[in-house]
């Protein structure tokens, strides 16, 4: 049993997708003037979400949206708010970041990251264990509400924005475009099923969707090294919240799936969704809802620090620890 | 060739806030303005660069106009920049047809 | 009978492209933030061109350049030359545009939609209706005719370009980028066939291609929401033009394929050229060319409403009186 | 540092007539321009804004150079804007090395 | 609106030397700058496209600033540009809170 | 013998590949508005580094690295910076081309282009003729050696940079990105070894690599021909170099590589590499260190005139007598 975690956990450090992380990194971190261009990067990353909303839509369909969507969808509802809460008492009580940044990056980690997510999926798949298609819709679930709970904590004080701006901002948070791509693509592979699975299974899955994957984690490489560069040096609370948040509420996402009964793969990858932090969707966000939030802070915290540690630590180690709990 | 004398704002600006601007500088009186994209800064909100995924959206607006239009968005201007980044800087040029301005 | 064709039109609602451009109009409509990058979409169109050449010319190549591409061709130009002057009469009968800009919409729906063309070869293909491979050359015949048309109906008035300025347009109008790499492909098809049609099936069709027209009619959906929401009033005789036109072109277009005894597949496929209007290729030129005429009327109009009519309503529609027809 | 006095040109014009204004702005005498692309703007002749496919290709071309030149490029785009949408600004500017403007 | 005078700085440069000139700029005192990315352009070294591959690289950066950390850049410049192609172009702007310039 | 030569020769002409670069030349020569996005070529030629990298390494992994890729890559290593000093001293011979643009365009020649590898690769598996996984790793390591080389030749005269900006050249010469992602590649494949090539084989290879370079070149056709009508004059004397450099360069190298006893289809490419120019690293990183060099002379002679010859001729040739010689 060990034995065959610990091999999955090697062979997911050789996975092309890892290797081009590392890559990536490298690169950056000797300063290669190396660069994907951006509007590549962003439609990869468009891309990732429309093939994970479509595939998780035409499986809930081929399998049957059944009352596992609605209590999975409901918990990550749950989580997505109420972290944000644990998440900022910890930031305030570690000390050195103020109520702003605080809040913002709570918002962080409540929410969710496409992309180690994807690399979730791809390492079960890989491991040959099964998972729902509705995950893909409790991921889409669990972006937005961390951003409430954040404006929330945030309260009116000194950081939130004056009310002429928040005219705005509740469709920025409603109906960001990576949520209504995520949701939209689930409900146009639900609603083509079978027969748009069979026209698009090339283009959303397969050695295509593996290799963009690989191609946006090099980009991720690249940025993440080079964030971490240009970070002022970050107060070892911080450091230690990135790295240690993620193993705590990966946690607490496991006893729950447990106690709700999910399946063994569902279980991960709702770990890995508790467990990792948004970087696109929620500092959009927070530039106009909290904009004298500390960005220095919170983007190399997520993006730098526990991206990479959920990606190659934490998605072998919270399976592992899901096999143990599922027997 | 007889110029009018107008002024140019060149205002640095996040992406979020483009809509508004762009309704204030209609409401103000400005007929027309340009926006650019940027793709890297620093200022004192610290420095940014567009890389991969969408983390910077600078925008920069220029808008040539009437010296009371001008005056009118460099209130609203004031405000904003209170709570948010960016910067505007005004210049004098001269411009043909000074009626369309 | 009747039966099959509503299937049909049914299972055209359902397709996945389908779905995605109503996501994307739903998303426009709903102002998200959703966009997809300008780079990506040109690069997606030009994709999509030279897919659509490439294996029109390696079909050609297959089935041998026959007597019907001539006759299929010749129809094409005329009607890409002869619509704009009937369409102009129309709209200017029906009052409210003013010479010039009635010249310009009229050489638009002269002009055809690339991708169009590909949804209705796509509704073709699900329905396991065959069509000639010299019909994309027929597609790229139609793009410039109209733009012709509409200079000489525009005559030296008002609104034309002037002397010094018209150099570049004939350039323009005749070495357009759409035209130029639709027929090129066109012989690239042709000139290396199977072989070539072997390396490339899996790039130029198949999931890939499938997956690129969602992704472009994603956009095309967010764009026609948004250009319909920054109109200023149409009237509605330009609305009743927008909808109706298609209808009459698609009929006419059909008799004349009837008389020239095109298969099933090629009738439904000359009715869509003929009913669609070009967004691209055309305004380019009518920006250089009459750049008094207003473009406010104009592209809402064709991108706005014809666009998705054609799509949604028009495809199986013309296909179904084609199975009339063919009888 | 001592500046040399020179005019600058910030022409917005359409991407189609650009090979032209280059050609005018040679005849014209300027040594060097620079082209960026907008992203989206309004003006005289509505609003547009660069998304999807190729509907947005404005341009801005800023041009530095004697004010003789200046003034026959104006003269030029005078006539051009009859026709066409576009704007111009010119401004002073100082810049180091002016025999090579 | 109490706008104060400050210089303005419009440097076309290539991709490669922005780095250097970024610390330049905030050495010589400048505590914001912006960086827009050109299309194509002309000059002594002749002219240049951005087209398919890499090859354009031009940059403008655009810096608000004081007049003096301007003479510094202006000095660092002049030296660059005596290898490099480029150039740059000075005028007077005015500002608002002008301590941040 | 000659016969099967002649047709695969012919058979090239006909390669969809080819077919598209020459219907972007003549569309840049016509003067068509067709472009493809830049930032779209830069994310292919990224593309097809990242899967000539990886299948090479997943190759050499499958074949064992052995003392062959040793000696191959030193007698690389030794090509690309010695080429640069025989090339400086002919051009210089030639006359014409002061000694700043001399050595900057025999950088260009020492160095290597990827894209006229990836087409010599195609070229042999079309042909059916076996090559080493290996030779993706001599193609990184001939990048940057030329480089060096003509820094040596340019010494501290006119024009090169001067101290002060030389800081960061070191930098761009070894981490270019071009050849860390063709190395970093070349070692994502050689670490992750069948398994990886297995989940992204049809990523790496097949129709999506083959229509990538259609597309890729279908752009360098068109910047090739625009480049070759913005060219001052050139004289006759670089026009010659820029013809029967290849031509030399591949000789020695086919000698070189017969004496080193490779195989067929890496002697081929070997003389392909060889002969290729580099326009994509080398340009700028002497925009960098060489800045009195003249672009207008060395961009045109590697863009416009040695890769299209080496497409076309070369790559056919070069084999041709490679097959002569392996006899
Ligand atoms: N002095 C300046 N000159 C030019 N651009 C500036 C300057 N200061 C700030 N900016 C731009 O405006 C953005 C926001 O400025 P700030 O609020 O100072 O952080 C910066 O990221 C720059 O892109
Ligand atoms: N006042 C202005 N300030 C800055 N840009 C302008 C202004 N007026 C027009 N433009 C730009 O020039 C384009 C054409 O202008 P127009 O001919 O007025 O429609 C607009 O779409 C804007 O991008
Ligand atoms: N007079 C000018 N006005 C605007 N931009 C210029 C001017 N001269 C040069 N440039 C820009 O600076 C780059 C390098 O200039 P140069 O060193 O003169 O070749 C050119 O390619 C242009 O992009
Ligand atoms: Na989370
Ligand atoms: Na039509
Ligand atoms: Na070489």
């Amino acid at each position: 049993m060990l034995d065959s975690i610990l091999n999955a956990a090697g062979a997911n450090l050789l996975a092309p997708a890892i290797l081009f992380f590392a890559l990536g990194a490298l690169a950056g971190w000797a300063k290669s003037d190396l660069t994907i261009p951006d509007q590549a990067a962003k439609t990869l990353s468009l891309y990732l979400m429309l093939c994970i909303g479509f595939k998780g839509g035409a499986e809930a369909r081929a399998s049957g949206l059944s009352a596992d969507l609605l209590a999975t969808g409901a918990l990550g509802l749950a989580f997505s708010f109420l972290a944000p809460f644990a998440a900022f008492a910890v930031l305030r009580a570690m000390g050195g970041l103020d109520r702003t940044t605080a809040a913002a990056t709570a918002a962080h980690y409540g929410s969710v990251s496409v992309v180690t997510f994807a690399a979730g999926a791809e390492f079960l798949r890989a491991s040959g264990v099964a998972f729902s298609g509705h995950m893909a819709a409790v991921l889409a679930l669990m972006e937005t509400p961390a951003i409430l709970a954040a404006l929330l904590i945030a309260g009116s004080g000194g950081g939130a924005a004056s009310r002429t701006h928040r005219s705005a901002l509740w469709r920025e948070v409603l109906l960001n475009g990576a949520a209504v791509l995520l949701i939209g693509s689930f409900f146009v592979g639900l609603l083509s099923g079978a027969a748009g699975m069979e026209r698009l299974s090339g283009f959303v899955g397969g050695a295509m969707f593996q290799g963009a994957l690989c191609l946006f984690l090099l980009d991720m490489g690249l940025l993440a090294a080079r964030r971490l560069a240009e970070t002022r040096a970050l107060r070892p609370g911080a450091i230690a919240f990135a790295l240690a948040w993620p193993l705590l509420s990966a946690a607490a996402a496991l006893l729950a799936a447990r106690a709700l009964g999910l399946s063994l793969g569902d279980m991960t990858l709702f770990a890995i969704l508790a467990a990792s932090a948004s970087y696109i969707a929620v500092p959009a966000a927070m530039r106009m809802a909290l904009p004298k939030a500390d960005a220095g802070v919170y983007i190399p915290m997520s993006l730098a620090m526990t991206f990479p540690f959920n990606l190659v630590v934490g998605i072998p180690l919270y399976h592992g620890v899901a096999v143990l709990l599922a027997r | 060739m007889d110029l009018v004398a107008r002024k140019k704002l060149d205002i640095f600006i996040e992406g979020h806030a483009l809509a508004r601007l762009e309704a204030e500088l209609g409401r103000a009186g400005f007929k027309g303005w340009s926006v650019f994209a940027g793709i890297e800064g620093a200022g004192a909100h610290g420095a940014w660069r567009q890389t991969g995924i969408a983390e910077g959206d600078a925008r920069l607006v220029i808008a040539i106009g009437a010296a009371e239009a001008a005056d009118a968005v460099l209130a609203w201007l004031e405000a904003y920049f209170r709570e948010y980044p960016g910067v505007v800087a005004v210049s004098d040029v001269g411009v043909m047809r000074g009626d369309r301005f």
